[in-house]
Formats: C-alpha cells, structure tokens, sequence
C-alpha cells in the first residue's frame, strides 16, 4: 500500500508519475553500442582541440566537450533518461553546489587587491632605493632580487605571480642566493606580488609609473 | 551451469521486511547510491576547487607542467575506462535478463579493463618517480623546461592527489565488481533481483565520468 | 486517536520493549534496530558531552586569573582546542540527529526502520572509531591548533595532528552516513497518506540537515586529507613556505564548517517546532513557513561561509559579497522564531520541562541570532573578529541553541524510549540552573569582547580580569545545571515503565504507539489521512 | 559624545578617526536588538503568562496561519538588514582603503613579536610610533604562520599572512599609548604577542624615528643589540639575562653567557656554542635544538638577515657575560 500511497502522492520525488518501475527497463544493445561510439568520438575531438589554441576558451571547450561525455554516460549507462526523475535531481543539485563552492573562492582569488591597487606600488617605492620599474604582469621583467632568487626554480614570475605563491622569508627553500637588502626582512622578489591583483585585467592598473598615483576606484 | 535454468535463480529473493515490495527496496537502494555518488562528487571538488584556484593563478606554470605529462598515455587510459564502462553497463543488462554467464563474462571484461588502466597509470608513476617530477618537497626534477616557472611542485601535487584518489576508487570498484561477480557465478541474481549488480554499475561509471574531466584538465592543458 | 499497538494498563499484555528483547551485549551491538542504535549513540554523544564539559571548565578555570592558574599555556593551547574539537564532532553535530533522530524519524513516519539498518550501523561504529582516533590523538600529546585546523600553523605544529584529523574525516563520513540514510528513509518509507506536508517538522529539519551533511560534509573530508598531504608531503596548496596560499584552506574549511552550524542548529529548529506545538496544545503558526525556512536556510547557509574571513585577507570585495549573503538567512530564521511566539497566542500552554527548555531556547536563540547581525555587517565584524564576542555569539546559538533543543527533546522523547516519568520540580531545577549559569558565561564575554578581549587567549590584561572570573563562575553554575538534569533522568531509570504512551498530548506518530515501543515500532502499519498537528 | 579617553561600558576608548562613526553604527545596531528582542520576548513572554494551562479542560484557538502577518515579517526585517548592509559597506570601504597621502610603516609578525620598519630603515620591535593627526597605513606580512594585527582602540584589524602584504590603516587621535593584540591564533605565546603604539607630536615622532634608526658605524655588537632588539625580534624569546636577574621561564635557549658553553642537544648529542653554532641556529634553527625547548618553535632568519648583520649578532651575544 506505500506503493499506492507514493503513486497517488504529489510531493514525492521518489517516482515520476505515470512510470512504471516494476517492470526493469531494458534498453536495446544497440544504444549502449552508440553510446559508446559517441564517446570514442568526443575523446578524439578532446585531444583535438587541444592541438589547437583558442586563447582563454581552452578550458571552456575541453569542459563542454567533457560534460557532453558526462551527461552521455549519466543518461544512458547509469539509465537517468529513464530513470526515477529524483536521481537526476540529485546528480545536478550535487553540481549546482559545486559550482556554489567554486565561485565565490574565484571571485577573491580575483578580485584581490582591486579595492586598493597602489598598496603594492608604494610599498615597492619605499622598499628600494633605486627606482625599479614595476614588473609586468607577463612572467618578463623580475623585480630586483627575483634574478638572483630564480635558480631556486620557484620562485615568482612576478606579476603573474598571485601574492600567495611565493617563497618569502618564511621559505627556507629560498636559495641563500636570494638574499635581500639587508634593511628589509622581506625578500625584494616578493616584492612583485604586492599589487595583489591577480588577472591580468585587473593587474593593468596596478602597475602605473611609481610617480604619479593612481585615482582609486569606488572610493569616490 | 546457471544459465541452464535461467528463470530459476539458485535461490529465491525475499526483500527487507521494512519495505513494503522489493521494487521498493530497489528503488531505496538506487537512490541511496545516488546520493552517495553526490557526496563522491563534492569529495573530488575539492581537488578540482584546489586544480581551479591554481589553474587561475599559476596559468603559465600549469602551461608548461603539463607537457612532462604523457597525454598518450591518458588518452589510452580514457578509451579503455570508457569501454569497461560500456561492458558494465551492459553486464547489468544482461543480469536484468536472466543471461548469467554472459553478465558474469562482461563483468570480467570490466575487471580486466580496471586492471589495464593500472598498469598505465603503474608505467606513468613510476616515470615521474624516476624523474622526481613528484609533488612537493619530494619534487627533485631539474630540466630546463620547467626551469623558470614559479613552484610546478603544486602541479604535480595536484596531478598526483587527483589520480590518486581516483585510482583508489577504482581499486574499491575493482573490489565491488569482484563481489557482484562471485554473487552472480553463485546464480543468485535474476529478472526480479539484481539492483546490487546495477549500483556497482552506477559506482563504476561515476569512477568513468570523473576519468572524463581529469584527462583534459591534467593531460591537455589548453 | 486511533492507537497502533497501544498500552493497556495491564503492562504484562504489552508487546516487548525494544531494549528488553533480545536481551545480551551481543544483540546489541549487531543490532539493526533504529531505536537501540540510537540508544547507544546517546549514550555516547552524552559522555562526549562530559568530556567536552570538563575540557570547558578547565579552561575556564584557567582563566579565573591573568597568566598561570592550573597548567601552562601549551597545556591551555591543547585543552581548548580538544574542547572546540569534541564538542563540535563527537557532540553537537551527532546530539539531535544521529541520537534522537535515530529513535524518532521512524516512528514519526510510521515505519518499521529506517531504509538501511546496516549502514546505520556503521555509521555508529564509524562514530566509535572516530572517537577512538580523537582519544589516541589526545593521548599522544593532543593537538594545539584550535578546531579549525588553519595552515600554516597546523601543517607546521610539532603535535599529533594527523590523528586528529583522521578522528574527523572519520565522524564526517559517519555524519554522511546518516544523512544519507534519513534521506532515503524520508523518500520511501512515510506511512501511507503522508505526504511531504503532512510530515511533521522535525522531520523537515532532519531532511533539510541530511541534504546539508550529504553535499558539505565530504568536503571537510577531502580538505583534511589536503592537510595531511601537506603535512607528509609538504604538497604546497595551503602552505605558504612551499607556495600554498593559506586563505585557500579557509575556504575549504568554511565551505564545510558554516553549513555545519546549520547542521548543528537546524534539528534543534525541529525539536523546538515539536516541543512549542505539543505544549500549546494547538497545532504550530505557519506549518509550511517554518517547513520551507528549514530549506531556505539549508541552501542559503552554503553561500555565506566567507563571513568567517572578513579580516583574513580575501578580497574585499568577497567579503562584501559574503556579508549581504549572511544577512539573508536572518530572514528564514526571523520567521521560524515568530512562528514560533506566534504559535503560543491563544495556546493552552503546559509549563512541563521540555517547554521550559523550548523558552530557554527562544530566548537563547533570539540573542545568538541578534548578536549575529554585528558580525554579517562586515565594518563591524573587524573589530569583533576573534574577539571573545564572537565566542559568546556561537555558544549562544550553539550551546543555548542546539544544547538547549536537545536536552529539550531528550527530556521530550525520554519517557517515549524510556517508558519512564522523571522528576519535573529535579527537571526543571536543571533548566533554570543551566540557563542561569548559561547567561552569566556568556552575556559578560559579549562586552570583554567588544572592549578587545581577543580569544584563544593563555594570559589577559589585568582590565579583563573581573569579567573573566564572572564568566567561569557561571561556567560551574552551567555545569551544575547539567549534572542535575542528568541525575533527574537517569534517576527515573531506577523506577518501574510508568509512562502512558502519550504524556504529553502529542498528536505526531510516536506517540501512537506503547511506551517503549516494540522492535517494529507499530503493531499494525498506520495509515495517515491529516496533518500532523491536527488535534480534531 | 562620550570622552574619548575613558572606555565606555561596551567599547574601547576612541583613539582614531575611524573609532566614533564606528562606534555610531555600533551603538545603532545595539539599539535595533534590543528593540527587536525586548518586542519578541515580551511577546512570549505574555503568551506564556497569559494563556498558562490553569488546569481544567484545555481551550487553544486554531490559528494555523495568517498569510498578511507572515509577508509583514518577512519583508519588513528583509529592508532592515538591507540597511545595514549598506551602512557596513559604506564603513568598511572607508576602513579598507587608505589615503593615498598616507605614511606607511611596514609591519612583520613573528612568533611572538611584531617588528616595525619606517623608510629611512629605523626598525624597532614591541613597539611603534605614530605622528598624531596623520594617516598611517600598515603594509604587513609574516615570517611563520598567521597573525592579526588589532589595535582595539583605533576600531581596526588586519590578519598578516606569509608571503602576502596585507594593510591597514589608521590615523591617530589622542597622544599616548595604544594597546596591540594579536588576533589571530599562532600557537605557544599568542597571548604575549602584543605591542604598544605610542601615539607621539610630530617633533617628538621625529626624535623617536631618529633614535630607532640604525648607525653604520656604531661598533658591530652595538648595531648587533639593536638588531636583536630590533628587526631580528630576538629578544621577544631568549633572555640577556642570568636565570638569578631573570627567574621567569624563557621560550628559548638563554643568551646569558651563551657564547663557549657546552649544550645539550634533543637529539643527545652535545656541543659548544661557537660562531658556527649560532649561525647555523639562526639560519636553521631546528638543526641542532637545545634539549628542553620545542623544536620548530623558531622560524628560519635565512634571506631575513643578512652576513654582516648574522655577524653583528654574534659580536653582541659575545658580549653577554
């Protein structure tokens, strides 16, 4: 009788009106088979695409033509398409909070630094005698001290470098040779992630000449 | 032989007495294992959450770590995933129609595949242990590639906790199909009972779907 | 009411209790019974409890005085940090569901057990073997780096972190474990007629905190692992001295650890539900708010965690995003607290002890929630961060929420699974205790820290001084409370079964059925054709 | 306005500019919860009073629900919070961003001390000084594990994180001294981890600055004094001094006639304290641990200190006899 009571039960997930589970439901041979030769398929155009480079889209279409895989097997091999309709919910409510996991961490990997994007280059100008022109954010242009510190073999590519990924002081792994001034306990190379902004975009206006400052944004 | 009486299981199936029919058991049961299958997916993202924040920060790095990574090798692993994953499949299909000894043949199919795509990935550890492109303070690899990109150890840290972990999972799928397959050679699954062999089924091809994003996410690095 | 399996008065006509038949050790622990599974899990959960309890006191006796009262500040480091560790592991998160869900969800739904009797208990032994883990870590020099694990410190700290961890990635997939079961459970075994809707609200709260402990818990787990990978591998994702970015690992744990609040409050939320109804006796104000605002903040909570990280350095442009998300879930709760006071109007109402716990909850509740809206508003919460104000804020909706919800419910549901009445003037005695000693604690640590007492905190400035010995005074009071409702109930053990099925007047399904009830719960399957409240 | 100087019953004295809008949105905030818990407590309150079961057959009226009433208080608190939220981002952006004219002053924290170093290379540990009246923005990060940097009075905190800069800023109000906590847990002496910040007149922070500058050509075990009182932070866990002149416990070795003693080692063995030893113990301090103390209690100062200044310590822990 839970039987009749689930059925006649609108609220409940756990059956899809009007769908039978008694009887298993078994799909032709030939549709695995298809299946299958579907996903060969998409494998070979994965590493195809991969040849070739669509800039920032790499990963979007190396994801797109994954999921399309996916959602193969989950519909066919693991029978969702026929499925109880609440295993599917489950599946896609499990991504949906992925996705909630993910965003929100990108978005301060991103945006860190953006409120203030002089912090770094002050710092830096007080940091050094000398002028030294702000790195790029293209792994080019070491900032002093960050020549000397290379030949540890990680050490920042500074401005593509995010602020976190460096070896400072605290690393013992920073090679004797990455000795810094000695007024400043802080290796110079570090120096390179203070304008913590880590896109590109975003780094673009962290690194005017040291001179004249920059307006700041959404303080006025 | 089992599949001389196909409609006669070696015993009859009498489901929990808690639920009302054994079709509503089967049901719990899948959707037991789909939830399960949730919480295995929020397990991995944390791997792929900790491959993203890197990916997005480290973009140059990952660029050029990735090369020391066999994408033969890979594209070799996924192939032979994806047809363990189609004999699975049609394993439970076969169970579902009373031909034992065929569901009970695929299903060893499946475990040799579970076997091969070991041995690959035995081959492409055992390289990296020879070069010590390894994760961490154990990373000792000196070539000039990855000469000037800041700290590749976190690549291959990532590289070597994702298929890790993935590995372990099909070790215990491996473990899984080796329990359905005794069960079925004892004839015990027929038409009216064999949702055991389906979960392990859905198990297993959630070991494939996570296979699917890891070989370009690590492999081909765009 | 139409009774299933009821008591007559000649207690020798009954069918057995669950608890007296089978009888021996060994039917116990190869039960698959949901009642004697929940059984020993509360037994369990209730001396972790104490142990928690006295790491607490210790700690609060610490600081009675500025600098050394009773041990020395490595003693002190590990002595909170176990406090933190097993009263969020081994008590809150597993007190209301895996105890007293346990009994309950069955008999509520109306069915024999829950889907997966087996996996159930595993669960509990996977809640043992945790425990165990926790014990040998403690044993083995302890650790010191506070529950929340952050890195560097403890991926650097000479201490037996490892062991711990383990002990929690353990009671996480535990915690999974049952989750997962009550789901399933919920989906395919209510009694015929029971809708969704006409489920009753405890039952809601356990299904909204099985969605959160199915899709945050395994998170918790994984960064764990990452934690141990860093310690033996020195891997580099949280450890800035090989490149790691340490913000990250609080991500990771918050993503898991605020939802856990939620895990921990929101079956209190169903138990208080329960308790205000029942001992109203009128059916609850807003029946499907209170249900859907249990979702909401399901779902909801998922998106606020970086609140927890305001000063940590994350952009600051998270934390504004963090910030106006953490408001949105005062909105849920605001509602179910004024379903709640709304349900009391024209109620008939009973002052039994469990009322007097529900009354200790809302007005416990309603300063955690209030003080909440200090630190969601992030120009506020700078100063407040890891300031003694947000410890009284969470021992606010921790302790004197889900605590209170709890001891609520078990002084509820205890004559139900016991067949036992205990002492009401003992019972309520305990309550007012503990809700006096519970107010002295916290209410002073709210000021020490608005005036700078930051926590986690070995020596103080002399100025903290009179407020800190306050606190730990009440702290005894609290523990005093406790004692004297665990004499109350464990007192009425020594008595003979003399409870009505019914005690209270409760209308849900449990209730339907003799006190203690049978191994299957109903002698004859209950078939549902109204609400769970309806009284007519 | 309450007088800065003294704290008020529930807050800090106010010692920067950014203590009293702080402290008005504060004070709201209070003032909103009490309001809203004395109406929703009062409520219960009377209901419980009101309709107590006084025996007899029970009589509750079913009001199962009222869809006007719910709406009223969902969206009502909803435009509440909403409010504050807008107030508390307005707040924070003046906290977070500092004035582009603002002085900066580098901070590094260590288990368990705070250095600080002013541009011209003055350095000092335990304590800082700050012109009155001028905005001054921390630039800081950390040689071991997290700290936070709090300055209770001045409404502001700031975690400091390894190989990260984080900021914060703040500009003085009332001559004197502030209090510094460390907010963050970093483990053995997180409660001694504090600082002073003297709040001094322009002339004087001049002074101040001038007498915490380094000298090139003060004799080595001087510039080695200021080092280990300075930017080492050495002080903050190894005596000067005799265990007589000094009983209380040390966090590390005492430097106290140091130089040629024979240690204990945890690992058993023995040695002398020559100038290798020492070295070696500030570049890699958990090579050879001194029996009785925690290893890795001390963080590395390789890529901190250079040669000369390694040199300069060693000349002045010569000269503790």
């Amino acid at each position: 009788m839970t039987q009749a009571n689930i059925s006649t039960n609108p609220h409940d997930g756990s059956e899809t009106p009007g769908h039978e589970h008694h009887e298993p439901h078994i799909l032709p041979i030939s549709v695995y088979l298809a299946v299958w030769a579907a996903l060969v398929v998409l494998t070979a155009v994965t590493v195809a695409v991969s040849r070739f480079d669509f800039g920032s889209a790499n990963t979007l279409i190396a994801l797109l033509v994954a999921t399309i895989k996916g959602s193969l097997v989950a519909l066919f091999f693991m029978h969702l398409y026929y499925d109880n309709k609440l295993n599917l919910i489950i599946l896609v409510s499990s991504l949906l909070f992925v996705s909630i996991f993910f965003t929100p961490t990108l978005i301060d990997l991103a945006t860190r630094g953006t409120l203030d994007p002089l912090k770094g280059q002050h710092y830096y100008k007080l940091y050094t005698a000398k002028p030294v022109p702000m790195p790029a954010p293209a792994p080019a242009a070491p900032a002093a001290g960050a020549p000397a510190a290379a030949p540890a073999g990680d050490h920042a590519a500074p401005g593509a470098a995010p602020a976190p990924a460096e070896h400072g002081a605290a690393a013992p792994a920073a090679a004797p040779s990455a000795q810094p001034d000695p007024h400043h306990p802080i290796q110079p190379g570090t120096v390179a992630d203070a304008p913590a902004p880590k896109t590109p975009g975003a780094a673009a206006p962290a690194h005017p000449v040291p001179a004249q400052p920059q307006p700041l944004p959404a303080k006025q | 032989m089992s599949t001389a009486t196909p409609d006669t299981p070696s015993r009859e199936y009498h489901h929990a007495h808690h639920f009302p029919t054994a079709t509503a058991e089967a049901e719990a049961g899948k959707l037991g294992m789909w939830i399960f299958l949730a919480t295995e997916i929020l397990l991995f993202s944390g791997l792929f959450m900790a491959y993203a924040a890197y990916r997005s920060t480290h973009a140059e790095m990952f660029k050029a770590a990735h090369h020391m990574l066999d994408w033969k090798l890979g594209a070799v692993n996924t192939m032979v995933l994806i047809f363990s994953s189609l004999t699975m499949a049609l394993a439970v299909r076969s169970a579902q129609t009373n031909k034992r000894a065929q569901s009970a043949g695929l299903l060893v199919v499946t475990l040799l595949c579970a076997c091969a795509f070991l041995v690959v990935k035995y081959f492409e550890y055992s390289h990296k242990i020879h070069v010590g492109t390894l994760p961490g303070e154990y990373y000792t690899y000196k070539g000039p590639e990855l000469a000037n990109v800041e700290s590749p150890h976190i690549f291959f840290g990532i590289y070597f906790l994702m298929t890790g972990l993935h590995g372990l999972h099909v070790l215990i799928g491996m473990a899984a199909i080796s329990w359905v397959l005794v069960r079925t050679l004892r004839g015990e699954f027929y038409s009216k009972y064999f949702f055991p062999v389906e979960l392990v089924g859905l198990y297993w091809h959630l070991v494939d779907l996570i296979w699917i994003y890891l070989f370009p996410l690590l492999y081909l690095v765009g | 009411m139409t009774q299933y399996s009821p008591t007559s008065n000649d207690r020798s006509k009954n069918p057995p209790a669950f608890y007296s038949a089978p009888r021996g050790i060994k039917s116990w622990f190869l039960t698959l019974d949901h009642k004697r599974i929940g059984l020993m899990y509360l037994m369990f959960v209730l001396s972790s409890f104490l142990l928690g309890g006295i790491f607490a006191l210790l700690v609060r006796t610490e600081l009675l005085t500025p600098g050394r009262t009773i041990m020395d500040a490595e003693t002190y480091n590990r002595v909170f940090t176990l406090h933190g560790a097993v009263m969020v592991f081994l008590v809150i998160i597993p007190s209301i569901p895996a105890s007293l869900g346990n009994i309950i969800l069955p008999l509520q739904l109306g069915a024999k057990d829950v889907a997966f009797p087996r996996l159930n208990l595993l669960s509990l032994y996977l809640y043992m073997l945790g425990a165990a883990f926790a014990l040998y870590s403690i044993i083995t020099g302890a650790v010191d780096t506070g529950w929340t694990f952050y890195t560097p410190y403890s991926s650097t700290t000479n201490q037996s972190v490892i062991s711990m961890t383990l002990a929690v990635f353990i009671l996480g997939f535990s915690s999974i474990f049952t989750g997962l079961n009550f789901m399933a459970t919920i989906h395919t075994l209510r009694a015929p007629g029971m809708t969704f809707f006409r489920m009753p609200l405890f039952i809601w709260a356990l299904y909204a905190t099985s969605v959160m402990q199915i899709l945050a818990t395994p998170v918790i787990g994984i960064t764990l692992l990452l934690l141990i990978a860093e310690r033996v591998l020195k891997v580099g994702i949280f450890d800035p001295a090989m490149g790691g970015d340490p913000v990250l690992f609080q991500h990771f744990f918050w993503f898991y650890s605020h939802p856990a609040v939620y895990i921990m409050i929101v079956p209190g939320f169903g138990v208080v539900s329960e308790l205000i109804t029942t001992f109203s006796r009128k059916a609850i104000f807003g029946y499907r708010a209170i249900a859907l605002s249990s979702i909401g903040i399901a779902i909801i909570g998922f998106l606020v965690w970086g609140h927890h990280m305001f000063t940590s350095g994350q952009s600051e442009i998270a934390g504004l995003i963090f910030s106006f998300l953490t408001f949105l879930v005062a909105i849920p709760t605001a509602i179910k607290v004024l379903n709640w006071v709304a349900t009391m109007y024209k109620g008939s109402i009973v002052l039994d002890t469990p009322m007097w716990y529900a009354i200790g909850f809302l007005y416990l509740f309603t300063v955690g929630g209030l003080t909440g809206l200090y630190l969601a508003t992030v120009a506020v919460d700078i100063h407040l961060h890891d300031t003694y104000f947000v410890v009284a804020h969470f021992h606010f909706v921790m302790m004197g929420g889900t605590m209170f919800a709890f001891l609520g419910g078990l002084h509820y549901w205890w004559p139900k699974f016991t067949g036992r009445l205990y002492n009401e003037t003992l019972g309520k005695a305990g309550c007012t205790l503990a809700f006096i000693g519970f107010n002295m604690t916290f209410l002073s640590q709210f000021i020490l820290g608005a005036r700078g007492m930051p926590r986690r905190y070995y020596n103080y400035l002399d100025q903290f001084q009179p407020l800190h010995a306050f606190s730990s005074v009440g702290a005894y009071v609290l523990g005093f409370g406790f004692l004297l409702s665990a004499v109350c109930l464990f007192g009425s053990l020594r008595k003979k079964e003399d409870s009505p099925d019914n005690p209270w007047g409760g209308t849900t399904l449990e209730w339907k059925t003799s006190s203690p009830p049978p191994t299957e719960n109903f002698l004859d399957q209950p078939v549902i054709n109204a609400g769970p409240y309806d009284r007519n | 306005m309450m007088d800065p100087n003294t704290p008020s019953f529930m807050l800090p004295p106010q010692a920067s500019t950014l203590a009293p809008s702080y402290d008005l949105l504060y004070l709201s905030i209070t003032y909103l919860c009490i309001f809203c818990f004395v109406l929703i407590m009062g409520a219960m309150t009377y209901f419980v009073y009101k309709y107590r079961y006084r025996g007899g057959e029970h009589k509750a009226v079913e009001i199962t629900h009222n869809t006007t009433l719910e709406i009223a208080w969902s969206v009502i608190p909803l435009f509440v919070v909403i409010g504050l939220f807008v107030w508390g981002f307005r707040l924070y952006l003046d906290m977070a961003i500092a004035p582009r004219d603002a002085m900066e002053v580098r901070v590094i924290g260590q288990k368990w001390v705070w250095n600080f170093e002013y541009d011209n290379g003055a350095t000092s540990s335990k304590e800082f000084a700050v012109p009155i009246g001028k905005p001054v923005k921390l630039v800081m990060t950390s040689r071991d594990v997290l700290h936070s940097f709090y300055v209770p009075s001045f409404r502001n905190k700031m975690d400091v994180v390894p190989n990260r800069y984080t900021t914060l800023w703040f500009q003085a109000t009332q001559l004197g001294d502030q209090q510094v906590f460390c907010a963050e847990y970093c483990g053995l002496d997180h409660s001694g981890m504090l600082a002073q910040v003297h709040v001094l007149s322009e002339p004087a922070f001049e002074k101040w600055v001038k007498d915490h500058s380094e000298d090139k050509n003060a004799a080595p075990h001087e510039r080695g004094k200021k080092i280990f009182n300075g930017k080492g932070g050495c002080m903050a866990c190894h005596s000067v001094k005799s265990e007589a002149e000094q009983p209380q416990p040390v966090i590390g070795p005492r430097l106290y006639q140091a130089f040629g003693r024979t240690e204990k080692f945890t690992d058993g063995t023995t040695g002398v304290v020559t100038e290798n030893y020492i070295r070696e113990s500030i570049e890699m301090p958990n090579a050879k641990t001194v029996a009785g103390f925690a290893a890795g209690a001390m963080p590395t100062f390789k890529g901190v200190l250079n040669d000369q200044e390694i040199g300069d310590l060693i000349a002045y822990i010569k000269t503790l006899k």
